[in-house]
């Protein structure tokens, strides 16, 4: 995912703001995680996707 | 069976691609109808290969997304453009992951219907469409066209049989201006013969033709207020 | 020459049944797109021969009126219908004799452009409709449409000549928001093989395709906001 | 003119309601006059057809 997602991105749940902490990023941000920054819940970006689902379709 | 189990085994399978060939016919005509300008922001429900969202960013939009709930899809999506403006996300129908107001335009081809609650899902994109936003939503499956109906019993997602005149309700009970409805035409499938049929899906040339050049696609427009 | 002159010399020669049977190609198109619901209360603007009014009034509508500013056209539209449902008001697109949010949606073929101020006539629009209400507006003449360009020297009542950027931005000016735009293909009209151009009006048969089958009519869909 | 197009109808110039004279009436209206309430602009109904174009555009 290219930064400028953070614009519009938020969480699935209570659409408050994410926090962006990076792992791998080239062009783009390979992997990471998305922080709720209201309750706390963590979404991982990975090969590039964030993964926004509510945690309980996650898997 | 969840959306993700059922539609990452189609995308292992190959079937995002097959699904884009059959569907641009149709979902090139709901595309060019968007009233998209420069710079917008646009998201495309159900993205599967992403065809839509690439199509929209070649009309010049600022940023094209496509969101889908199955991981595999997103991925497949993500491996066929490398225009860093177009972007997936993994995310559902039902509780979108975007703010309030982020969007400029939203369209969804022959996705709607999976989702668990159409309302809360309209519902949700009125949220994320900026007032005067619209919303075309593209479906092959409904309740006038017949030759859909059968689609149930071979997935195991549970769909909404919506008829024209419950799309217009449902997009005004969610809040929805409607603006537009139309039944867009396949001219681009090939109708064989009628010394060909019965053929594996239809009894007569009048059905496919029926099926395809009259019933079509549905397209509902909706328009986000104030 | 006003409106009234030139149209109702139209009229008395009976132009209005030509341009109906022109027009019905492509404006049927665009009037089953509208998303009326039975009882509503439909305008059509500059109604000519009012063939757009009594097919709106055939969609269940409970009632259709067509304005027109040239008395002898409406009395010809008026004489083509007993509906009771249907009625003509003779009228100007400036200065609406409609009451704020009475009329649910309007139409208008080939007429928008004779407006003595688009914006003006547009902002009226926006008076009279209900939230949510849409204005269908279909033009053969316009900017991209080069075709059409020499019309304005056979009318003596100017012309507005807009492309489709300027048609959309004309509509968010006065207010609208803009749901939809589309170049509506006249499949209907015949197009001689290729041997019999040159033509009156077309150098190659590329020429008249193009103009028929591409640019087509204009369709720009507005939504009257709260 | 039906009498329900009275519902709708407005005076062209200032948007006020109007009053309806009839002349001749079968099953609508087919002569007669509406008034205007607050400018008292006067526009005619003439063989079942309200003429209501601003009066400098009439003739
Ligand atoms: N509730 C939901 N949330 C997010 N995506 C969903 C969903 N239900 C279905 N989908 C996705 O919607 C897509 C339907 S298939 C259609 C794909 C594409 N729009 C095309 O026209 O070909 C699948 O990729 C599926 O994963
Ligand atoms: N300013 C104006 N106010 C009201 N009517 C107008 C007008 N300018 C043009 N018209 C009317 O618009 C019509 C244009 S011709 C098109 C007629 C019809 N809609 C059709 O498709 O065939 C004429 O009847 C003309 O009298």
């Amino acid at each position: 995912m290219k930064r400028d997602l953070m614009d519009i991105v938020c969480c699935p749940l209570d659409k408050h703001d994410l926090e962006l902490d990076v792992d791998v990023e080239e062009d783009e941000v390979l992997e990471g995680t998305l922080t709720c920054t209201d309750c706390g819940e963590t979404y991982p970006i990975e090969d590039g996707i964030p993964n926004l689902l509510p945690p309980d379709m996650r898997d | 069976m969840s959306v993700r189990e059922e539609f990452d085994a189609w995308a292992a399978e190959g079937r995002d691609k097959g699904m884009e060939d059959r569907h641009w016919h149709t979902a090139k005509q709901a595309l060019a109808r968007m009233p998209v300008e420069a710079g917008d922001t646009v998201l495309d429900l159900g993205t599967g290969s992403g065809y839509a969202t690439r199509a929209l960013r070649e009309r010049d939009v600022g940023r094209a997304y496509g969101l889908d709930g199955a991981p595999e899809m997103a991925r497949n999506a993500r491996s066929y453009t490398d225009d860093g403006n177009v972007g997936f996300v993994v995310g559902d129908f039902g509780s979108l992951p975007f703010a309030d107001d982020s969007i400029d335009h939203a369209f969804s081809m022959e996705a709607f219907y999976y989702s668990d609650d159409p309302i809360e899902t309209l519902e949700e994109l009125r949220r994320v469409l900026r007032p005067g936003g619209t919303f075309y939503c593209a479906v092959d499956f409904f309740e006038e066209n017949t030759y859909s109906h059968g689609w149930q019993d071979t997935i195991e997602v549970d769909m909404t049989l919506w008829s024209k005149q419950e799309y217009r309700d449902g997009f005004r009970d969610a809040g929805f201006y409607v603006a537009e409805q139309d039944n867009l035409a396949d001219r681009d499938v090939e109708i064989p013969p009628a010394s060909e049929f019965p053929t594996e899906h239809y009894d007569t040339r009048e059905d496919m033709v029926e099926r395809y050049r009259v019933l079509g696609t549905l397209l509902t427009v909706g328009v986000a207020p104030e």
